[in-house]
């Protein structure tokens, strides 16, 4: 080989030797996805090898120049009853674990912290509870669960991150969700998977994963100055939410105070949780969500928030455990004038109460 | 020389349904309109929906079974019928089971 | 390999291509043009496919090529993406699903049932025009600038966010289901209503049995993808819809209907391929199909079982995750009747007296390169797996192994199989054996990279990738060429072997079926007398006996 | 083979071996052909369950600007046209040339009074600014008291805007489903256009039924599309 260049080979080397040929395993569920990938491709194997084996040791036995008469064969039920039950049985293990893997992916510990992702075309924009923003990147400790919580402006895009072995399309008008716990320190590959239009191959990122010390740095340094929930609580405000949701005894509004995570009759009489996803239809589709007791009089507010804007509306009403902040809110915010055209008309008296 | 594998029902020689039963069948799903046109105006709660649509269904088979002469037809016709009848409900039952228990929306 | 052969053709100093056969019978464009010969439409549709066959070849070839490197640098972002979609396209709607059913099975199936020609000759010619119509459209499509929805029309990009020709490709592939729909239904009615004598269900060849299941598909899924398609298209032309959440609607319902027809979809690709390999082992070992029976009711059970598990293909959309645990079960399901197959497939092999000419190479390629694409199958219909797998490389080499190693393995074993039978003469055998293998080095070296990129993460229909992905991506696009000369030699020996090629004579590979006891090319219609089937399916002893006689009386 | 010919009805295609499995293998067909034709519809039959289950109250109160009068008429012709189709084919069947030409060409006016009617109604549709897209307005679905026939009727209670817009898929789907079952209707109408030539000149009454009757399984066909797609459409909730 001394006819190649010394120089092409050092390249060629090194270009084989940056080929990764299986991704790293940075969080908890890596493992165990694995260890599913692992037994699947032992069931591919064995398959294959015995189908392989089939095929090449009849091929060489029973050749024409071998075997110059074939002799007639039915079939033979014990057989065939063979290679249908183990198959089934294999890919029902498969099944099954599958659908293990599966839910825990999908079902999110109690404990997790929440972070919101928001996808649009071609930016992935993450917004943290302490109101760190970021894009295309996601800033996450090690040995803590995160759950995100995921939608779309637009299309449908999907959030991946192949070293934890998690993915989760973001879907517009929805949330779904997806949680994971880091185990490795370390940058990894963040992509949007799903066909989004033009940019899709450029809505990629980071994840970094870093050690708790460090991420608190990185939190401190970070931050608007504001968190999630503030910036909901001015949202909030300056919307004019507080002049029906309030905590006074005639307040047209359904208090929010503590809501979150309680169970609402509606209406129509269902019950439903107040979970994110409630929160969000009841605030761009009020009129479908109007708890009972209440007149459904909140105007719409879609297309007038961004799906940003909910997320800091919902993390607000999240936070809301007592009705002081509320009450704040009406003293100190000078509202801005309320839209006429698009307010079911205000009863009388809301406005003069709201002046200091 | 057209010995056939199996005797196909022959067709052919038709039977001929008389108009006795076409004039029957026309005036009951006449009548079947009007009915569900009228209990349409009676609250009957979410059986508003059920009862509507098994008179639909029962108009359908009578449209099926005499018009279409499907009671008058081979094993394979009735077959057919029911085969498109399954696949139809597949969609929309196991699409239903998605949504229903997905808990989106208003369920 | 064995020199063993079992060709047997007529003394070449007095062999014959017989006057009269159904390409002669009638000459002059308008006499193919409207004609009702199931063979002629075969030989039309035939040339149609190998055309959209090459151009969606060019662009797959594009495709490697942009992926060569890690930037966008042959082409723009958007360029890259109409350049799949196309791909996707044309291989799906104007390759794939005609195929084997519109080429082969037209063809034979006819002859296998003992009819003279189909039972809805115009329903027949008119699939092909509607086909060509189709395929006009969508090459219109691609000349006012192409469509970038992806094969899937994904909703809402599709409906709402793009600006590109939604409405033709839509409008392309719709006219493209009917046209499949009418192959599927005529194909149905030929098998119930027009066997010959004695041809009971259970004498009829599998690759009868393949297609007749497959047209069930065709008939009853393909409907639905055209109103998803009618949807698409009004949504987008009137701004109001049922699919776009912003109008109210619901994007997984776009999904729900167009996977309704989609995953079916998949196996009007693959069983009438299936139906080719087992006509091929068969031959090719002397053999009856190991458990007839078995294979037979297995393909039914595809067809069957396959009309539930669509939503496999949403696992991470946001389905139900009850609804996501029912379709993986129903996936493993239907995964059983494939598993049979090719070990059945294999124990007819088991004492056998097996020759290897290039059908059969292909045969015995289809069954490592299928096992392999379905057991990767079995990777993302576990709902686990999926979460990780899906949307990534190991999809696009999941498909391509059951597509690509499956289908178009099968379905070129199948025109080799049937070429004599078509056209009066024998390929060349040597070249073409070289062509199967080099097709078999070329399809691993492309996609079996995939999966590790797959597994790596690397995400389907990127432009450009981070470079960590070069290396694989470069075997892959090596591959490609080698797979593209592959395919382009079929092409030039079969066509050279149309003129120079050995006389065949009517059964050179004293196989079986019907459509061997008759000349070849067969006549207009077929048989000159409508044969009365009198023994089993592969019933080589009858053959023997058959050919017994016939030297005897010479 | 030619000994054979002779016996032949001319009718009979050249590659079927007797008129009655010619006449098997085209019913058949057709009956498969309506498969399709169930899934055809099947995929707007889900959209439609699943968005009336969604937006209830919008589709009720959009259902009452349907007119009843007009829709139940309407199904009655076409239940009789189907019944004037079905005694044709029975007049083919006994050869009966002049019932079958008048049977045929009640059906053919039939089907014309329903497509004139489903006229009516969307042209109502346009002047009440109800077509999804090119002219629609949710007015009166907020203040349903703008239309004062349809509110003295019902009573219908003011929807949210929310909702409101809600009554835009409503129609959307109501104009989906009646235009493809109004276009399948037009291609019937054709194809009986056609079919009275054929009968006028004695075509089916020779004993060769196939093409009448298949073609009835069609219009029935039709017919029973229309029989669900009525009280979906318009019997959502009629009682106030
Ligand atoms: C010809 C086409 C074809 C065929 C036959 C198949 C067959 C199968 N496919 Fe595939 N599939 C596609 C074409 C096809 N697929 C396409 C085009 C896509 C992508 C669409 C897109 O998004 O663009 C896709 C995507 C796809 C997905 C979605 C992936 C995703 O997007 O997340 C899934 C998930 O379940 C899946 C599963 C299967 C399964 C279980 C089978 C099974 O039927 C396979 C059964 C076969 C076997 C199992 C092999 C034989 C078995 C043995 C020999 C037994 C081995 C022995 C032992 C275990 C002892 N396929
Ligand atoms: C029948 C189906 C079929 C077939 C046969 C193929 C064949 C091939 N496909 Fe295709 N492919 C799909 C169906 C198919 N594909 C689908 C459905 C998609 C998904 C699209 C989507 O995401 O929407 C896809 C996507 C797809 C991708 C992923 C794109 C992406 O996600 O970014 C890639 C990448 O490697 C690829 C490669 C290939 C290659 C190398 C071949 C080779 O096998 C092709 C070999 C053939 C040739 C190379 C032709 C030989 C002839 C010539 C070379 C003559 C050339 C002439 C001129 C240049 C003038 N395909
Ligand atoms: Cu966002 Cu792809
Ligand atoms: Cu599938």
């Amino acid at each position: 080989m001394s006819h190649i260049s010394p120089v092409l080979w050092q390249f060629l080397a090194k270009w084989l030797q940056h080929c990764p040929l299986f991704p790293p395993e940075a969080s908890t569920i890596a493992p165990q996805m694995d260890a599913l990938f692992f037994f699947l491709v032992l069931i591919s194997l064995v398959g294959l090898t015995l189908v392989v084996l089939l095929v090449v040791a009849f091929s060489v036995l029973y050749s024409k120049n071998r075997h110059p008469k074939a002799v007639q064969i039915e079939g033979s039920t014990l057989l065939e009853a063979t290679w249908t039950i183990i198959p089934l049985g294999l890919f029902l293990v498969a099944f099954v674990w599958g659908a293990l893997i599966y839910f825990r992916v999908y079902t999110p510990p109690p404990n997790a912290m929440n972070i919101y992702v928001v996808g649009k075309q071609w930016m992935w924009k993450v917004e943290h509870p302490g109101g760190q923003h970021e894009i295309d990147e996601l800033h996450v400790p090690v040995g803590r669960a995160v759950q995100l919580t995921l939608i779309s402006q637009d299309v449908f895009h999907s959030f991946s991150i192949p070293a934890f072995r998690v993915k989760r399309e973001a879907i517009p008008g929805r949330y779904t969700s997806v949680w994971f716990e880091a185990t490795k320190p370390g940058t990894y590959n963040l992509f949007c998977t799903q066909y989004c239009g033009t940019g899709h191959s450029t809505m990629i990122g980071h994840v970094v994963v870093m050690k708790s010390g460090a991420y608190r740095k990185w939190l401190a340094s970070s931050t608007s100055g504001m968190s999630l929930a503030q910036d909901g609580e001015r949202l909030f405000a300056s919307l004019s939410c507080n002049a029906c949701h309030n905590t006074r005894p005639n307040a047209r509004g359904p208090n929010l105070v503590g809501v979150y995570g309680s169970q609402l009759t509606l209406d129509d009489g269902q019950t439903v949780t107040a979970d994110a996803a409630y929160l969000r239809q009841a605030i761009l589709d009020p009129s479908q969500n109007a708890t009972e007791g209440y007149a459904a009089i909140m105007p719409t507010y879609q297309g007038q928030i961004s799906e940003g804007g909910v997320v800091e509306l919902i993390e607000y009403i999240r936070n809301l455990t007592t009705g002081y902040r509320l009450q704040e809110t009406l003293n100190t915010t000078q509202l801005p004038p309320v839209n006429e055209s698009k307010t079911a008309a205000p009863a009388p008296g809301a406005q003069t109460e709201v002046n200091p | 020389m057209s010995q056939h594998a199996e005797p196909h029902s022959r067709e052919a020689e038709l039977h001929i349904v008389s108009p006795k039963v076409y004039v029957a069948v026309a005036l009951s799903l006449l009548a079947l309109t009007a009915a569900t046109c009228a209990i349409s105006y009676i609250d009957l709660g979410v059986f508003n929906a059920v009862v509507a649509l098994a008179i639909a269904v029962i108009k359908a088979s009578l449209v099926v079974l005499f018009f279409m002469h499907m009671k008058y037809s081979s094993r394979l016709i009735k077959l057919t019928a029911f085969a498109g009848l399954f696949v139809f409900l597949t969609l929309i039952s196991m699409t239903m089971a998605d949504y229903i228990s997905r808990a989106w929306g208003r369920w | 390999m064995s020199s063993a052969t079992i060709v047997n053709l007529p003394d070449p100093s007095t062999a014959r291509i017989p006057k009269m056969n159904f390409l002669t019978r009638e000459n002059g464009l308008l006499s193919w043009l409207l004609t009702g010969d199931h063979k002629r439409i075969a030989t039309l549709y035939l040339i149609s496919i190998t055309f959209f066959f090459f151009i969606g070849g060019a662009l797959a070839g594009l495709i490697r090529l942009e992926l060569l490197t890690p930037q966008s640098d042959l082409m723009a972002a958007d360029t890259y993406n109409k350049v799949f979609t196309m791909h996707g396209l044309i291989m799906i709607f104007l390759f794939l699903v005609p195929s084997v059913p519109a080429t082969i099975g037209n063809f034979v199936i006819p002859m296998m049932v003992g009819a003279k020609d189909l039972a809805l000759p115009k329903i027949n010619l008119l699939s092909w025009y509607l086909y060509i119509l189709a395929g006009g459209v969508m090459i219109y499509t691609m000349m006012v600038g192409g469509v970038d929805t992806g094969w899937t029309f994904t909703a809402p990009l599709s409906t709402h966010y793009l600006n590109t020709n939604v409405i033709s490709a839509g409008l392309a592939v719709f006219i493209a289901g009917f046209s499949s729909i009418f192959t599927g239904l005529n194909f149905i009615v030929t098998i119930h209503k027009m066997r010959c004598p004695g041809m009971t269900w259970f004498r009829l060849p599998l690759f009868v049995w393949a297609n007749y299941a497959a047209s069930i598909l065709m008939v009853l899924g393909t409907p639905v993808l055209a109103i998803t398609l009618v949807l698409v298209i009004l949504e987008r032309t009137i701004h109001i819809g049922v699919f776009d959440p912003a109008y109210g609607g619901d994007p997984l319902l776009f999904q729900h209907l167009f996977w309704f027809y989609s995953h079916p979809a998949v196996y009007i690709m693959i069983l009438p391929g299936m139906g080719v390999i087992s006509e091929v082992i068969s031959t090719f070992s002397r053999k009856r199909v190991f458990g007839y029976t078995a294979v037979a009711f297995s393909s039914v059970a595809i067809a069957v079982f396959g009309f539930f598990v669509w939503a496999h293909h949403m696992f991470i959309m946001g389905i139900s995750n009850y609804a996501a645990l029912v379709f993986s079960l129903l996936t493993m399901l239907v995964a059983v009747p494939s598993a049979i197959k090719i070990f059945n497939w294999a124990f007819t092999l088991y004492k056998g007296s097996i020759t290897f000419e290039t059908p059969m190479l292909y045969a015995i390629g289809f069954m490592g390169l299928f096992t392999i694409g379905g057991m990767t199958g079995i990777f993302l219909g576990a709902t686990g797996t999926d979460i990780h797998l899906t949307e990534t490389y190991f999809v696009v080499a999941h498909f391509h192994f059951v597509m690509v190693g499956g289908m178009l393995m099968a379905f070129l074993a199948g025109i080799h199989f049937w070429w004599p039978k078509w056209t009066g003469r024998m390929y060349p055998e040597k070249i073409s054996q070289f062509a199967a293998v080099v097709t078999y080095i070329g399809f691993n070296l492309t996609f079996f990279p995939q999966f590790i990129l797959g597994m790596l993460g690397m995400p389907r229909r990127y432009a450009a990738y981070p470079p960590q992905f070069q290396v694989l991506n470069v075997f892959s696009t090596a591959g490609a060429t080698v797979l593209g000369v592959g395919y382009l030699l079929p092409v030039l020996y079969l066509t050279w072997s149309l003129r120079y090629g050995a006389i065949a004579g009517s059964n050179p590979w004293q196989a079986t079926g019907l459509e061997w006891q008759t000349q070849s090319p067969p006549l207009t219609e077929n048989f000159t007398e409508i044969p009365i089937m009198d023994h089993e399916a592969y019933d080589y002893e009858w053959l023997e006996r058959q050919q017994a006689k016939e030297v005897a009386s010479v | 083979m030619a000994e054979v010919q002779h016996q032949h009805p001319p009718y009979q295609r050249h590659h079927f071996e007797s008129v009655a499995q010619q006449f098997d293998a085209t019913n058949f067909a057709m009956w498969l052909f309506l498969l399709t034709e169930v899934m055809f519809f099947g995929g707007l039959f889900t959209a439609y369950l699943i968005m009336r289950n969604w937006y209830y109250p919008a589709f009720v109160e959009a259902s009452h600007h349907l007119s009843i009068f007009w829709g139940t008429t309407n199904t009655a012709v076409l239940i009789t046209s189907s019944f004037t189709l079905a005694m044709g084919v029975w007049c083919a069947e006994t050869r009966r040339k002049s019932g079958l030409v008048l049977c045929l060409v009640l059906t053919f006016i039939l089907g014309l009074v329903f497509l004139c009617i489903k006229g009516i109604e969307w042209h109502a549709e346009w002047v009440d600014h109800h077509v999804p897209g090119l002219r629609f307005s949710d007015a009166d679905f907020i203040n349903p008291a703008l239309d004062p026939s349809i509110y003295k009727e019902y009573h219908d209670r003011p929807l949210s805007p929310g909702m409101a817009l809600k009554t835009e898929e409503y129609f959307f789907l109501y104009f989906a489903m009646t235009g493809m079952h109004a276009l399948h209707m037009v291609v019937g109408i054709c194809i009986l256009g056609f079919i009275i030539c054929r009968a006028w000149a004695g075509a089916y009454t020779s004993g060769h039924v196939t093409f009448v009757e298949n073609f009835g399984l069609y219009w029935h066909f039709v017919d029973i599309i229309w029989i669900f797609l009525y009280p979906l459409l318009y019997l959502i909730s009629r009682h106030t």
